[in-house]
This record gives C-alpha cells, structure tokens and sequence, in this order.
C-alpha cells in the first residue's frame, strides 16, 4: 500500500525510512524527496487547542491513489509514498507525508512538490479548529 | 429515481445530516439534486462529486448514484 | 549544530526526527522538505561498488552554513539542518541530508530546492567512484 | 613571500600533492600561483579558494595565504 489514511498519530519518518528499506530496491533511487506538514498551534492568529480532519472514505483514497500514480508517471519516479492522518489530531501531531523516489533529485524534488499541491486542492479532507472560543471549520488552502 | 446523497464538514453541518436519500422524479442533475435538498441554489464554491469523482453541477445523475456535496478542501 | 560532515554512515530519518524533537519548537513548524541523496550502484551506464568522497576542511564547513543561514533568512525558515558524508559510501549508504522547517509549505520546499541546488554547485566535495575496471572522478553534477 | 598552496580530488592527484609552499617573490595573484606549482596556464574549469572563500584567479594573494586550487565540485 503506497496510499494510506491513518486515525491514529504516527511517525513519518519511520515511515519513510521502513518503506524504503522493505519496498525500494537498495542503491536504485539516488533521490528522495519528501514533505511532511505538522499541525501547528496557531492559525490565522489564533491559538489552536486541537483539530478534527473529516475525508471521504472511498473518494479520498481514490483521489490520492490517482495522483501518485500520476506523479510516479509524469516524473518517471521508481515509487512514491502517500500517508494522511485522519480524526481527532493535536498541535505538534504530523498529519500528511509526501514522498517521491527517483534515480536523480530534479524529478524526486518536482513531483513532492506538485503531489503536495494536488493534495492540498483536490484530495477530500477538511479541517475544523477547536479555539478557546469555540469550533470553526478552516475554509480553504492557501497556495503553495 | 432515487439519489444517495451526501453532504461533508460545513455543508453536512448546514443540511444536519451527514447522507440524505431523495426519491423523486424530474431531477437530472447535480444541480436538482441539490436544489431538492437545500431548497436553495447552489453557491459558486460548492464541490460536487457522482460516485466518488469530481462532477460539475450540470452533470447528469442517474438511479442509484451517489451524489457528494462538500466544501472547498482543507486537507494537508 | 545544524551543519554536520560525518565519516560514518548515518540514518538521515532518524536525524530529521530527533532534531525536530530535540531542538524545534513544538506546533511551530507546520511545514518540513527534506531531501535525502543517497549513493546509488549504477552511474552513467557503469556499475559503482563504491566510492570515496572528498572535501575541503574547514571551506566545506563554511559554505554549508552561509548556504544554511541565506535560505533561512531568505525564506524565514524556523530552521534547517544539512549533514554531509565524507569518506567511503557504498551503495545504498546516505550522503546528503537537507531539511527546511517552516511555518508554511511554499517556504520550506523552495528553500530545499534552493539549498540541494546551492549545496552542489559550490559546497566543495569532490566523488571518486570505483568501477569493476578501475577508479574514475565523477567530473561534474547535473543540474537540478 | 609564503603562499600555503592545497590541492584537490583530480588535481591533488595531478600535481601529486595535497599541499605545497610556495616561496617566491613576483607572485601577484592566484593565476600567478598556479603557475609557480604547475607550469601551465589554469584550465578554464579550475577553481580557486583564497583563504577557504571562493575567488578569481586575478584575486590579489598575501604572504601567508592559503591558495587552494580544485575542479568543479561534486557533492550532495
């Protein structure tokens, strides 16, 4: 599974480090490109206590599934790996992995970027912030 | 006809229910779809996805699809 | 230290997750890029068994951090952290880590682009690969 | 006049030496340098440090530098 949604906290960079050593031959990707975004304890201003991120099981999926598949094409990737949590998450807790391999660093480095930009504007999730004042919903992106 | 229809975050919050079967004739797109819903004409921002892909309002539905209305996407 | 040259192979996911842990704030940086190189066994159509990476004391030391320091006041990174490998890799071992923490995604992938790209046009390390058939210098980097 | 000269990669292994000093009086600049260890004119690929800091090979040296001479860099 190169596509995964998780509801529970986990490491990214374990992740990675365990997918490329048991999925990626040794010595073929000279290059590994990789984003990981966080939750931070601030937005738009305001202190942010915790998160809940909704998606559309099924669709959502789908929708990353296409666009490694995409990626991994378009950039001649050897692989790319695609992790995002899911429920109930905590300032400081890791939310998505991006990660593309690559014989050379032009392809590797391309592809985690416009992954990361197709995530951010088709895949289905959306967040609602729980501030010391009440709950609001985050209503878009910002562009990359 | 009947549609399986459903709706995320603010939207489901909006509608108060998270999926909503309608049965009814003289609806034949997403866009009926939703007026029959909401009561309402759909706002410029809205998503909507037929059977888990992205679809413009004016696509047409059919008996049994799922038709997925949300909000712009927040995720990463 | 977020500039480091080791002698020894190292694991660079271990590396950005202790430093993120060890010496970030938490729920500050919500966006980390990070590029990882890493030796492969084949180069411009010739097996590599391995190879003995060269630098400059003191210079190389010096040019990683000014690289270092320009992308973080440029793109007003949190912070980042490059390790370099010096001496004999294999195939499969790491050579290079870069990593750039920040608030926001479009800042830290540009700024790893950026340090990758300054890191091997002027960071001055030299690659000598031994081949079945002999010893060869690689004589120039692609771009990126 | 006391020039520190280093050398490295394939030119370490050209001039067949790391480090030199160069002891001489009429050496203006790091091209003048090179001349002094080599015999040749630079090649147009060369670099050259003055003191760990990138520089020309016009760059004006002093007594006690160190002048290093290497080819392009293939790091990372």
């Amino acid at each position: 599974m190169t596509v995964e949604i998780r509801e529970h906290p986990f490491d990214p960079w374990q992740a990675v480090s365990e997918y490329r050593s048991t999925r990626l031959a040794s010595g073929k990707s000279g290059a590994s490109a990789v984003f990981v975004g966080t939750m931070r304890d601030f937005n738009e201003g305001d202190e942010v206590q915790a998160m809940v991120l909704e998606h559309y099981p099924g669709m959502t999926e789908q929708q990353l599934e296409d666009m490694r598949s995409e990626a991994v094409s378009k950039h001649g990737l050897e692989d790319a790996l695609v992790v995002h949590r899911v429920g109930i998450v905590h300032p400081g807790d890791d939310i998505v992995l991006v990660a593309a391999f690559s014989a050379h660093r032009k392809e590797a480095l391309a592809a985690c970027r416009e992954m990361m930009e197709t995530l951010k504007s088709t895949a289905p999730f959306w967040k609602k912030e729980t501030l010391a004042e009440g709950e609001r919903w985050v209503e878009r992106n910002t562009p990359g | 006809m009947t549609i399986n229809v459903r709706f995320f975050a603010s939207l489901r919050e909006r509608i108060g229910h998270a999926t909503l079967t309608v049965e009814a004739d003289g609806i034949a797109s997403a866009r009926d779809v939703w007026k029959a819903v909401s009561g309402e004409s759909p706002d410029e921002e809205m998503l909507v996805a037929i059977n888990k892909e992205y679809a413009g309002l004016d696509r047409a539905v059919a008996d049994g699809d799922e038709v997925a209305f949300f909000p712009p996407v927040t995720g990463g």
